[in-house]
């Protein structure tokens, strides 16, 4: 294909691909010349009196049976190409890979959490993919490999990399806003370099969240707010207890109000009741289904002490 | 009626035995549910209740006195949707 | 029974009903006039549709934000998508050429209900209406694609209600336009027309309709299901509320892949018709195009899965529906090598219609066999969701319904208008068409291949050549549809007088006046013959 | 239906207007369907949740509804009898039986309701979000078919009063009667799709 593929699975798909097109690239270019070649040969001009024939059994039988033939190999190249992906290798590294709106993480298990992939190079891994909110895919172009991550499915993908490298993942399922940022890296070293980099990653997972940072993790609510002072999609969280601002509210008046536990609980329940002046309507969505009021309480314990 | 051709009339005693049989089937669905089959008794209620379907096609919606094609072409529709059914759990049950 | 009228030779366009001006049309149970009511709100829709297309082309000249935002990209998408798929060319050739042809190719007066055929049209109308609504009303322009995939479409905070009642009025419509062609067809042949001696259009038609009637309920009651969850929380699909994810995606594509068909399969009824007129020669292998529009409408209404591939559906139901998608390929096989041995001995006058056809078979090719990569497991695995899909679509679609829908409007232009178009502008716009075509969607297929994903604002460096390539085919294509539409207008008043035969053609619309008289034919003629006779039978 | 454009004089004949309900009918099979696919798939997912909420139906009042909706199936093709034999009284008092027995159908129905939402089980109330998920699924199923099953009893009801009309009116007789015969078909449409409703939410426990 046009990147060579960095995975053991990549020959299988490129088979498959090049059988389909060289296929097509001969019917097509033929049929193509054939009525070109009518076209020009039987013009009125040169032939006034058309053939009346109307059909042939014979040639009905051949280019049902022959495209037939041709459609079922396609089938059998697809079909092996792709059973080698269900079979995963008992020896293969298990990850599990989350999705969650707008970014990837990848548990590595006692905790340790990256955001990028690192994988040693020729070893089976299987990624266990998880999501925690809506429908994602995990893409890795060069290892020829996808599988949705469906909210309450167990999907899994695995592949054996078989190049040194840093590869693109993509996110390939319509996720919402950000969908077209849901991008990562999937890092292949060598084996050594693995292990110390595994070693050396802090198992951040294990340390517990203040309980309101929890809240915000788990509704992704940091996909569009910063805790450092960065604009996202809406404004970042550090400093805004207590702090002064200018709202739109939905007839268009401004207002300038003080950020409470009333203004938060109202901005996550009902985003669009008041916009933050500068931000764009509808964008946020409201929680009231997915946040408890305890929660909310959380969150701004959380945002009182983030300065 | 096209081709001067009678419609068939059905008479009131053939529409109030029908009526007698459905409503037997129905009571002994409802009782065969009292009953626990396990696994089967989803079955046997579908089953009962295919039966009383086919009966009010035939006989209230005269369907056994319909030209050839409606007939097919009911048919045709019930098969197309127990296809459907059975695909989608070509998927559901082998997963 | 009743009065017997008088026929006029006033045409249709010239007939007066109860009313007068546009509400002559608009109170019109005339299938002529409800058909050219088709035309110009697919027509008006279509514009707005391309616009949005072109728009979302520019915003992708360039990586980066250009001249919108992510919110409003993907409002874009789903809008185009909508308009496009349920609009414009689900309805598209059934409703406008069926509507105004389908009659008169079977030797009838009208269909079997011409006012429900006028109500389908309102319905269609209010589907319409209510789909551009949703840009306006509530809170803001749906974000969810044309596909509606749960859970984000039961969660977006947009206006997605809006857009799915749309889409079930439309669908509503659909059906019932289907309805009203299986009945005509059944019951309004003309006396001595048996099945087999129908015109192929309108076997097309018929294959469609059945599709239509059997497949959009689903659809519908599954945009009711996402209604009833987003309003009343109840969780059919929503895994947070216990919900199935998949199970929306089953119940989308059931209808959603036969639906594809609905589009394809008018766009090669009109070919076939084509084909044989420019050649004078018998269509070949009548039967076997027939029958094979069945088999595509039966067979096809099972391969639905082919778009859940990735999904994690499990491995039999994989293999199952990518074995079904290879056997769909085989009647469209069929049909494609009737097509040219029709051309073959005959004497062909290249005429506009005719090179649109031609051009459908070749991008209908590319479109079929790209699909084939996407129908096969290991390929799916890489391609799909990616712009390469994009670029399938596009081809089979705009490429072969589109370029077929372009093939029928100059067929049939003289028909319906009493009017020539110009040939020389034809063959221009043609060409700036063809040519921009190409360069918009085929890089497409290679970025897809790169991995480029679609529904993407914006995207990596590495694929910014593709996607410049790609935008400055827009603008050629934008030129050549301009070209051929105004091309079409113009001569819509102004055109030379058509003679009723502009092309030799043989079937039952070329044997009556241009354009029709309001009751079609003076007599029902009797049919005695198979339809694609050019030559008398006795030698 | 009559038709008011010219060349087409006449009324349109029963085996058209039959085969258009027919086809209609369909539609309408596969607009539940769907739903019957939706139930088929959650309750292959969540059978225990599915016998648990089904048990909560009361199998009583469902079979009251089924012998009503049977019978007024019954009187509704003994209409067409009646008509055929020139007896429009006795078509329109059968008619008036069949609107009888779907008004009794939707008194039971209401009862059935509100029954539950007295204790506050709706879709999307406190206590309905609060159930088990998959008891959540069943009711959803519950209230969405059954709801759009009563819909169709409504329709139903409203055709068989125009009908009613027209046989008075004496546009339906022995010699034309389309729109009876439709309306009946519609009628037993409804029939049907209970028949499977019933073991499907109230028995299946
Ligand atoms: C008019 C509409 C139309 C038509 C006719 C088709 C026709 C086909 N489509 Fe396409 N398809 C779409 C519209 C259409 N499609 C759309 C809109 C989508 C995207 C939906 C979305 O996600 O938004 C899509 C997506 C789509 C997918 C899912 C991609 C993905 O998301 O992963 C697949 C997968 O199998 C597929 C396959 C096919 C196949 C095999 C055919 C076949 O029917 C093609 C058959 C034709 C030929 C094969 C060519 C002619 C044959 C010959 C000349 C003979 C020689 C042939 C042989 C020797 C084999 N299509
Ligand atoms: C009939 C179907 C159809 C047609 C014809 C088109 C036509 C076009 N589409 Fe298509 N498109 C879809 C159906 C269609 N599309 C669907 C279903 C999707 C998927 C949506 C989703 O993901 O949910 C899609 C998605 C889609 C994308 C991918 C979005 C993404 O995934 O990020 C893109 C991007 O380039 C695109 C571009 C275009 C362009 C540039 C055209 C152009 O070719 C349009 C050509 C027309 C013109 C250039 C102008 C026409 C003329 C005038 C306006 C002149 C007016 C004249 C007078 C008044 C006289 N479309
Ligand atoms: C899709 C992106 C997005 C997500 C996800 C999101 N928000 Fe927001 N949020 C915004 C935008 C945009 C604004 C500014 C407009 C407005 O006021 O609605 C905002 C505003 C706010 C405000 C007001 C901030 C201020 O500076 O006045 C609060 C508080 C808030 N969000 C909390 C949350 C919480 C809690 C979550 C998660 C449970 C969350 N948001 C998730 C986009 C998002
Ligand atoms: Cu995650 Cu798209
Ligand atoms: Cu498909």
């Amino acid at each position: 294909m046009f990147n060579n593929g960095a995975s053991n699975l990549a020959e299988g798909v490129d088979k498959a691909f090049a059988f389909i097109f060289i296929t097509a690239l001969i019917f097509i270019v033929a049929i193509t010349a054939f009525m070109i070649w009518t076209v020009v040969r039987y013009r009125r001009s040169k032939n006034k009196e058309a053939a009346q024939f109307t059909g042939s059994v014979k040639l009905e039988i051949i280019w049902t049976v022959i495209p037939t033939i041709i459609v079922l190999i396609m089938f059998w190249y697809g079909w092996m190409g792709f059973r080698e992906m269900r079979r995963v290798p008992e020896d293969a590294l298990e990850i599990t890979a989350i999705g969650r709106i707008w970014e990837w993480e990848f548990d590595y298990g006692n905790g340790k959490l990256s955001k990028t992939l690192v994988v040693p190079i020729n070893q089976p891994v299987k990624l266990n993919l998880v999501s925690e909110d809506y429908n994602h895919s995990l893409f890795i172009p060069a290892f020829r490999v996808k599988e949705d991550v469906v909210p309450g499915y167990d999907n899994f993908l695995w592949f054996e990399p078989t190049f040194l490298g840093e590869y693109d993942i993509l996110c390939t399922e319509y996720c919402g806003l950000l969908h077209y940022d849901m991008v990562t890296l999937a890092r292949v070293v060598e084996q050594e370099e693995y292990e110390t980099w595994l070693t050396d990653l802090e198992a951040t997972g294990n340390i517990p969240d203040h309980p309101g940072l929890a809240v915000l993790k788990k509704n992704a609510c940091l996909a569009c707010h910063s805790l450092e002072g960065v604009k996202l999609v809406g404004p970042a969280f550090d400093g805004v207890f207590g702090t002064e601002r200018i709202i739109v509210d939905e007839s268009g008046n401004e207002k300038t109000i003080l950020v409470d536990a009333d203004y938060i609980k109202k901005s996550v329940y009902e985003p669009n009741a008041e916009i933050v002046k500068g931000y764009g309507k509808n964008l946020m969505q409201s929680y009231d289904k997915l946040v408890s009021e305890e929660e909310i309480a959380q969150i701004v314990e959380y945002l009182k002490d983030l300065k | 009626m096209k081709n001067g051709e009678k419609p068939h009339i059905s008479s009131y005693t053939s529409h109030a035995i029908v009526l007698i049989a459905l409503l037997a089937l129905t009571f002994i669905t409802v009782f065969v549910s009292e009953i626990n089959f396990g696994a089967f008794s989803v079955g046997v209620a579908l089953i009962v209740a295919s039966v009383k379907a086919v009966t009010v096609l035939t006989y209230f919606m005269h369907l056994k006195f319909e030209n050839r094609f409606t007939v097919w072409m009911v048919s045709g529709v019930f098969i197309v949707f127990a296809l459907v059914i059975v695909i989608t759990f070509i998927d559901y049950l082998l997963r | 029974m009743g009065k017997q009228d008088t026929y006029s030779h006033i045409s249709y366009l010239e007939h007066k009903g109860r009313f007068k001006g546009i509400m002559s049309w608009l109170t019109s149970t005339d299938h002529k006039k409800i058909g050219l009511m088709y035309l110009y709100a697919i027509v008006v829709f279509f514009f707005v549709a391309a616009v949005l297309g072109v728009l979302m082309r520019i915003e992708k000249m360039n990586p980066g934000p250009d001249i919108m935002d992510a919110q409003t990209y993907n409002g874009i998408f789903t809008l185009h998508g909508v308009i496009m798929i349920f609009i414009v060319v689900i309805p598209g050739i059934a409703a406008v050429f069926g509507n105004f042809f389908l009659p008169i190719m079977i030797g009838a007066k009208d269909v079997a209900f011409p006012k429900l055929n006028l109500f389908s049209w309102y319905v269609y109308i209010i589907g319409a209406i209510l789909g551009v609504l949703s840009q306006f009303a509530g809170d803001g322009p749906p974000d969810t694609g044309w596909t509606f995939y749960v859970p984000y479409a039961a969660n977006s905070s947009t206006n997605v209600i809006f857009a799915l009642t749309a889409a079930f009025v439309l669908g509503f419509s659909s059906i019932l336009t289907g309805l009203n062609f299986i009945v005509t067809i059944h019951r309004l042949r003309a006396p001595g027309m048996t099945f087999f001696k129908m015109p192929l259009f309108p076997w097309s038609l018929y294959a469609t309709a059945w599709i239509q009637i059997l497949a959009t309920p689903i659809v519908g009651i599954t945009l009711l299901m996402v209604i009833a969850e987003r309003v009343l929380h109840i969780g059919f699909f929503d895994p947070a509320l216990g919900g199935d994810p998949l199970l929306f995606q089953h119940l989308f594509w059931i209808y959603s892949h036969p639906a594809v068909y609905v589009m394809i399969l008018p766009a090669m009824g009109v070919v076939t018709e084509i084909f044989p007129t420019f050649s004078q020669k018998p269509v070949f292998g009548y039967g076997a195009i027939a029958i094979s529009s069945l088999a595509i409408a039966v067979v096809g209404y099972f391969v639905w899965g082919h778009h859940m591939f990735t999904t994690g559906i499990s491995y039999w139901s994989r293999w199952f529906f990518s074995f079904l998608t290879f056997i769909v390929a085989v009647p469209s096989a069929i049909k494609v090598f009737n097509w040219i041995s029709t051309m073959y001995g005959g004497s062909i006058q290249m005429r506009p219609p005719l090179l649109y056809a031609i051009s459908f078979i070749f991008l209908f090719l590319i479109g079929g066999f790209t699909g084939l990569t996407l129908g096969a497991l290991a390929t799916n695995v890489h391609v799909h969701d990616t712009s390469f899909v994009v670029a399938h679509f596009h081809y089979i679609i705009f490429g072969g319904m589109g370029f077929a829908f372009f093939a029928a409007m100059h067929y049939w232009f003289p028909k319906i208008y009493g009017r020539m178009y110009s040939d020389k502008m034809a063959y221009i716009a043609w060409g700036i068409l063809f040519v921009g075509f190409n360069v918009l969607y085929f890089p497409l297929f290679i970025l897809g291949l790169q991995g480029m994903p679609r529904r993407y604002f914006d995207y990596l460096p590495e694929y910014h050549n593709g996607h410049l390539i790609s935008s400055i085919g827009a603008f050629i294509t934008f030129t050549g549809l301009i070209l051929m539409i105004g091309n079409l207008i113009y001569h819509r008043r102004r055109g030379v007088v058509a003679p009723s035969n502009p092309y030799q053609g043989v079937t039952l619309e070329w044997q009556i006046e241009s354009p029709p008289t309001h009751e079609n034919f003076e007599t029902i003629p009797v049919i005695q013959n198979p339809p694609y006779l050019f030559k008398k039978t006795e030698k | 239906m009559t038709n008011t454009s010219p060349g087409h004089t006449h009324q349109i004949d029963s085996e058209t207007g039959k085969m258009g309900m027919w086809l209609f009918l369909f539609t309408e099979l596969f607009l539940f369907g769907g739903l019957f696919l939706a139930y088929a798939v959650l309750r292959n997912t969540h059978s225990e949740g599915f016998h648990k909420a089904a048990a909560e139906l009361d199998i009583f009042i469902g079979t009251i509804n089924t012998v009503v909706l049977l019978m007024s199936s019954m009187t509704v093709a003994m209409s067409i009898t009646a008509l055929q034999k020139d007896n429009k009284r006795l078509a329109i008092r059968l008619l008036l039986a069949t609107i009888f027995l779907a008004g009794v159908f939707m008194v039971n129905k209401y009862f059935e309701w509100s029954h539950k939402f007295e204790h506050h089980l709706w879709p999307g109330s406190e206590v309905y979000l609060n159930l088990e998920r998959s008891e959540i699924t069943f009711y959803g199923l519950y209230y969405m078919m059954t709801g759009l099953h009563a819909l169709h009893v409504i329709i139903g009801a409203i055709l068989l009063v125009v009908t009613i009309f027209r046989i008075k009116a004496g546009v339906q007789h022995s010699g034309h009667y389309v729109l009876l015969e439709n309306s009946a078909l519609y009628w037993h449409l409804v029939d049907l799709i209970w028949i499977f409703l019933f073991p499907l939410l109230y028995l299946i426990t």
